[in-house]
């Protein structure tokens, strides 16, 4: 990998899109900034003092024209490209069918991913060509930025919040991946790489990693570690709420607010479990936040949510 | 002692605005603070804003004599409330819509 | 005589007196931005953690609270008697008043420091064993020390410079009528009883109703 | 061509020699001086700041300092470029210095605040340099949390104080200068006589004083959580990660501003007076230095596009940002329209001229590759942006600086500069420069990450490359340092008008007086009022009428 680079590869479905842009942008400025050096030229070489040029006052009206000319077409290129812009990057797609969704979480200075079987891999993640991947990404200190130049994709990996990035890889191979956003003495080796592979050749690689727990096996391993089951258990003597069928539906607060059981609810329930009260009960829940670091917590939001909803099986 | 010598309406002069703003101002103050124990729900915030917006308008308008004063000082009173506004609004944008 | 107030680079003392109030509201203009940014931070946490921010709103001394707006309200009064007599040449109102001024500023000053005390003794300040447990709940106390603390500062700073006028007049009784240091420091007053009118129901009215 | 210099009256250089005269001189000319001063030490130690790093980043290995030093040497040098260097550069020394020469006053409308504010700046500058001695800094110049509050080992205490201490003389100056533009013009001297130099000053200082009370407060929150544990951003206790960035963007766009329109007011000086022209489209050019001041404040979340803000948030932020390129346009297009039937020379104030122009259009276009969103995603944070921030900032405004001060050099000092070296320091810079920061594009594109000591080796053909441009630059910055100086003591003396330009600054001796000006300067009607026809000649005929 010595040597110059002049090209970079466009391994995701958004690469191509943001070339496109980049070269059309490139294409205007350039325009512009050849038309602007043009004039300098012209204009050094003509009027450089004694030559014969005509010169002499210019009328007032004509300049006055000239600059609304030249605003208004400012304001429609800039609009132009703005609008452009909008319209050729669509949205990423929302839960795709068959999307794979991977967990990351950065520290200082690694990455470590987890995917849906729960094998887990540190500084480099195995992705299958031509499937769409989604990132759920939490950092567990500062404030990192996941970044592949291949995919032309970046996102911020934020402490507390969870962010995601979803694309379609499209080229197999070997990518970087980089930290982006500054975050201690090792940024620069808080790197790692992308492996896209054919959808077999991945269907092999994950079968010849070590058992891991899938997430949410090692979800319910923790649930019966920290004793949650203690208070939350159908049959416990504790007047607790159920879990089972939580996730994603709405809870009604001691507030009287209404809140909806999402990740971030989940995370908080479990973090900070006093920031919420559900109404009904008393707020003698303990904070996990010293015992289970990020990834339990999100192993244990990954089993709340298998939990089936009662009666209806999943 | 001069002040003595002085019209009455001199020392009226002095006194009269002042001291009607401060009256409303603390009547604004009784008002607000009892207000703040009335249940309204959400309505508390909105109202005990509106009420400090008022005393400080009072306060501006009169104590500073932004009411009598050059129109070029009003512009630059009125810059700081604009630029936190602008602050506001497009913090809001963010913060609204995650 | 008027001259006695002329300053370099001046020739007018109406355009200095112009120039100095101009430049008085421009800088407060900066002073409001300066709190805007406080302003701006406790709004997104109190959309946030609405509940945390009412329970420790309810911990915060009503009592002192009130008491210091009504002081600090009082003294702007007397600050704007001051000026308005000083520039009715009525000097020894305009004195009277700007000690009076001087006095309650001290006395918001001292009524704060207790209110601190009291604060800190009930732990009010966050970290370690903080009392309240609601989520929240210590960003609000973060926000209520370096609000307030800022605007003490302030306090602190336009009390010197009441001060300085009272000095100065004390060696020169015509000094006031004619100052132009009168009118901006009394528009600096203003602006910090202002602010301290907006702090008001921000920290100490939050949460009275049901905690 | 003014009337006889009165006998016996010193200029500023020479009303009283005493340190003390000079440490407490309330005069805005000798205070432009004592800027000029601290401004150039700090922007060699910026520029031996990045030096080192330029030296490491030759090899793709870590191999000359540590990541830890690196982490400093990089935010050491953009504290110091952007806060005490660049902030303060035009304002502070030719703002300071001509501000009231060229509205025809005496002083500043409050001098001892003038003074106030340098005091402020060395306080400021004193505690910069603490932090070094301390060990420096490794936050990067943006601070941001919780990295500066709560995972730091540098000194960030002290840097947060240096920086929060220098606002507050940025926030004075900008009063001074908005209070003076208003109160103390000449009788004549209406708002659309202004020279555009005077405009983008009070631009400037609109921006001073309403953007930098917010960064002042932000660091106090970041000093109050690292010092005190107050909860403000910590995430871990609560904190919003992002609301850090919004406030320190509020004020940091807007100082980009800072930065960029008191070099187009100089740049709007020199065009107009080596093309001896007026200015095409005057009023247009002061609303633009307006609108871009207002607008200026409306999109620094473009700098947040990965954050995490919300996509609506990114789409507002992107569209504000493509508005405030129009009225910068609209100034790029009205410098060159006014070199139309002009009558061209090319001293080096004017090269230094050309080269913001072509530099600051590159790297404004570049900022509007930035304001596209999905360009943005993939280029943030990479050397992308620090090329354009470097074209804009060091192409840009260094450069208009340098020509600035080429042009007024003899106005300060009473001295000419040798013109053969200032052409060819001009020329050499614009060279270096482009070695320097051009690959950087390139690489930026590829995917090179910034704030990277160690880096994969395909990047390295750029990185020496741009090391080499360094090299090459740094020489040419240095260059103007050795004959600025030399021609301090030389007897060339410059006379009151060497360029024969109209502003009333040249109305005056140079350099002038305590007071400014021996007589009441006179206010031509309409500013640039240069012959249409060019022409040295015709100008010192109309010199003289008009002093007649
Ligand atoms: C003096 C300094 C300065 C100036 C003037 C600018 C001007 C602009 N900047 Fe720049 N910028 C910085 C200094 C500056 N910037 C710095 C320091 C950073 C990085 C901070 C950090 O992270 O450390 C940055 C980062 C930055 C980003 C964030 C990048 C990132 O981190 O991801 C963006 C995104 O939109 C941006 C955009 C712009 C735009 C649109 C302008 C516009 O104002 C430019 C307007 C000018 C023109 C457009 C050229 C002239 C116009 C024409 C020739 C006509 C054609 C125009 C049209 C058709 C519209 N800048
Ligand atoms: C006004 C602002 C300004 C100026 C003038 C400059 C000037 C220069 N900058 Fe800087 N730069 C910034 C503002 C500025 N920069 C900012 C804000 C950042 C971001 C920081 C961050 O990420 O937090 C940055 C970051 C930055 C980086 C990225 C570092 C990284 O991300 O890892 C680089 C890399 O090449 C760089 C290069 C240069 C160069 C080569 C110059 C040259 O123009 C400098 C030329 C000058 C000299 C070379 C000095 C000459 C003097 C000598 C040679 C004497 C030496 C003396 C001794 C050694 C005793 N700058
Ligand atoms: C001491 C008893 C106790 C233990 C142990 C306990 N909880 Fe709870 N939990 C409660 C109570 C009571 C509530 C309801 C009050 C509240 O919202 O805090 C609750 C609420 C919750 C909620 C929100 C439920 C809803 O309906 O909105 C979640 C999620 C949760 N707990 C998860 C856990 C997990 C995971 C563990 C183990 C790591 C755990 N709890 C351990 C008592 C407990
Ligand atoms: Cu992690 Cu940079
Ligand atoms: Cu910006």
């Amino acid at each position: 990998m010595t040597g110059l680079r002049l090209t970079l590869p466009e391994a995701s479905i958004n690469a191509h899109l943001v070339d496109i842009a980049f070269l059309v942008i490139c294409g205007i400025g350039g325009a512009i900034l050849l038309l602007l050096l043009g004039l300098l030229l012209t204009f050094i070489v003509r009027y450089r003092r004694g030559t014969s040029a005509r010169r002499g006052p210019l009328p007032e009206i004509w300049s006055r024209e000239i600059e609304i000319g030249w605003t208004t077409a400012t304001i429609f290129v800039a609009i132009f490209i703005f609008w452009w812009f909008v319209g050729a990057s669509q949205p990423p797609p929302h839960n795709l069918p068959g999307q794979l969704e991977i967990h990351v979480v950065a520290k200082q200075w690694m990455w470590k991913t987890q995917h849906p079987g729960g094998a887990r891999e540190i500084d480099s993640l195995h992705i299958p060509v031509g499937t769409p991947i989604r990132l759920v990404m939490t950092s567990q200190d500062v404030i990192h930025s996941f970044y592949v130049p291949a995919f032309r994709l970046k996102q911020d990996v934020l402490p507390t919040i969870s962010t995601a990035l979803e694309f379609t890889p499209t080229e197999t191979g070997s990518f970087h991946l980089f930290c982006a956003e500054f975050c201690g003495a090792q940024h620069s080796r808080m790197t790692g790489t992308i492996v896209v592979m054919s959808e077999s050749a991945y269907a092999r690689w994950l079968r010849r990693q070590p058992h891991g727990d899938s997430l949410v096996r090692e979800g319910e391993n923790l649930y019966a570690k920290f004793g949650c089951g203690a208070c939350h258990a159908p049959d416990s003597q504790v007047h607790a709420p159920k879990l089972a069928g939580l996730a994603g539906h709405p809870v009604l607060l001691s507030t009287g607010a209404q809140a909806n059981a999402d990740d971030a609810y989940l995370r908080r329930a479990i973090l900070e479990p006093r920031a919420d009260i559900v109404a009904g009960f008393s707020p003698i829940m303990p904070s996990y936040g010293a015992v289970a670091d990020t990834s339990d917590v999100e192993a244990l939001i990954a089993y709340i949510k298998s939990l089936p909803v009662e009666g209806k099986p999943r | 002692m001069v002040e003595k010598d002085r019209s009455r309406s001199d020392l009226q002069k002095i006194w009269l605005k002042p001291l009607l703003t401060w009256t409303c101002l603390c009547l604004l103050l009784t008002a607000t603070c009892a207000l703040a124990y009335v249940p309204m729900g959400p309505g508390n915030l909105p109202v005990s804003l509106l009420i400090a917006a008022i005393k400080a308008g009072l306060v501006g308008a009169v104590f500073m004599r932004l009411a009598e004063d050059a129109p070029l000082n009003r512009l630059a009173a009125s810059a700081g409330p604009i630029w936190i506004f602008i602050l506001f609004v497009l913090m809001g944008t963010d913060y609204f819509t995650r | 005589m008027s001259d006695a107030y002329l300053h370099p680079p001046w020739k007018d003392l109406n355009r200095q007196h112009q120039a100095v109030t101009f430049g008085m509201w421009v800088f407060l203009a900066s002073e409001v931005l300066l709190f805007g940014g406080l302003f701006a931070g406790y709004t997104i946490y109190r959309d946030l953690y609405s509940r945390g921010f009412l329970a420790a709103g309810h911990q915060t001394s009503i009592v002192f609270g009130t008491i210091n707006t009504a002081i600090l309200m009082t003294s702007s009064l007397t600050m704007a008697v001051a000026g308005r007599a000083a520039r009715a040449a009525l000097l020894r109102t305009a004195r009277l008043m700007l000690m009076a001024t001087f006095f309650l500023g001290v006395l918001f000053l001292i009524l704060k420091g207790f209110e601190y005390r009291e604060d800190i003794q009930k732990g009010l300040f966050p970290g370690h064993g903080f009392p309240l447990t609601a989520a929240g709940a210590q960003i609000f106390f973060s926000f209520y020390w370096v609000m307030t603390g800022i605007h003490a500062l302030h306090v602190t700073g336009g009390l010197a410079a009441v001060l300085r006028l009272i000095i100065a007049s004390a060696r020169n009784r015509e000094w006031l009528a004619g100052s132009t240091s009168e009118e901006a420091t009394a528009l600096y007053w203003h602006l910090v009883d202002v602010i301290w009118i907006i702090l008001y129901p921000l920290l100490y009215l939050a949460g009275r109703v049901n905690g | 061509m003014n009337g006889p210099i009165p006998v016996g009256r010193p200029d500023y250089l020479r009303d009283g020699s005493t340190l003390r005269s000079w440490l407490f001189t309330t005069d805005h000319k000798r205070i432009a001086i004592l800027f000029a001063i601290a401004i150039t030490f700090f922007f060699f130690v910026g520029g031996a700041a990045i030096t080192i790093v330029r030296m490491e980043l030759v090899t793709p290995a870590g191999d000359l300092v540590s990541d830890d030093t690196y982490n400093k040497l990089f935010t050491i040098h953009g504290i110091i470029m952007v806060w005490f260097f660049l902030i303060p550069s035009i304002p502070a020394t030719l703002g300071n210095f001509l501000l009231p020469l060229m509205i025809g006053a005496e002083d500043l409308a409050f001098p001892r605040i003038n003074l106030l504010s340098w005091y402020l700046y060395m306080a400021g500058a004193s505690f910069t340099l603490a932090m070094l001695v301390l060990g420096g800094v490794d936050t990067g110049w943006t601070f941001y949390t919780p990295y500066s509050t709560m995972f730091s080992n540098g000194a960030v205490l002290v840097a947060a104080g240096g920086v929060l201490i220098s606002g507050f003389s940025s926030i004075l100056t900008g009063v001074n200068f908005i209070a003076t533009t208003h109160t103390l013009r000449t009788p004549g001297m209406t708002w659309f006589r202004l020279p555009l130099f005077v405009w983008a000053m009070y631009a400037t200082s609109l921006v001073m004083v309403l953007a930098t009370p917010v960064l002042a407060m932000t660091l106090v929150l970041v000093m109050a959580e690292r010092w005190l544990g107050l909860p403000f951003f910590d995430p871990s206790r609560g904190g919003d990660p992002l609301l850090f960035q919004h406030l320190f963007w509020f004020y940091s766009h807007p100082a980009v501003y800072i930065m960029i329109l008191p070099a187009m007011g100089v740049v709007s000086e020199i065009i107009t007076c080596f093309a001896r022209r007026r200015l095409f489209g005057y009023s247009f050019m002061v609303y633009a230095l307006v609108a871009i001041a207002v607008i200026g404040f409306f999109v620094w979340g473009h700098h947040m596009f990965v954050s995490g803000q919300s996509a609506y948030a990114n789409l507002v932020f992107s569209f504000l940002s493509f508005m405030v390129a129009v009225p910068s346009a609209i100034k790029v297009f009205n410098w060159t329209a006014t070199l139309y039937r002009g009558s061209i020379t090319f001293e080096a104030p004017m090269l230094y001229a050309f080269g913001f122009l072509g530099l600051f259009t590159i790297g404004g276009l570049t900022g509007l590759f930035l304001a596209t969103v999905p360009i943005d995603i993939h280029v943030t944070d990479t050397y992308f942006v620090v090329a354009h921030f470097h074209y804009i900032m060091v192409g840009g405004a260094v450069s208009a600086y340098l020509g600035g001060l080429h042009y007024w050099w003899p106005k300060i000092t009473g001295k000419r500069y040798p013109e053969a070296w200032a052409r060819f320091a001009a020329i050499l810079m614009f060279f270096g420069f482009n070695l320097t920061f051009f690959p950087q594009f390139v690489m930026g594109y590829l995917g090179m990450p910034r704030r990277y000591h160690v880096y994969p080796p395909e990047f390295q053909v750029y990185h020496v490359l741009s090391s080499g441009g360094a090299a090459v630059l740094g020489a040419a910055y240095l260059l103007p340092l050795a004959y600025l100086l030399v021609s301090l003591f030389t007897n060339e003396r410059a006379g009151p008008n060497p360029w024969h330009a109209k502003g009333l600054e040249w109305q005056t001796t140079s350099p002038p007086p305590r007071l400014n000006f021996d007589r009441q300067p006179i206010v031509p009607n309409v500013p640039y009022d240069y012959h249409p026809k060019g022409g040295p000649v015709e100008r010192e005929e109309t010199a003289n009428g008009d002093a007649a």
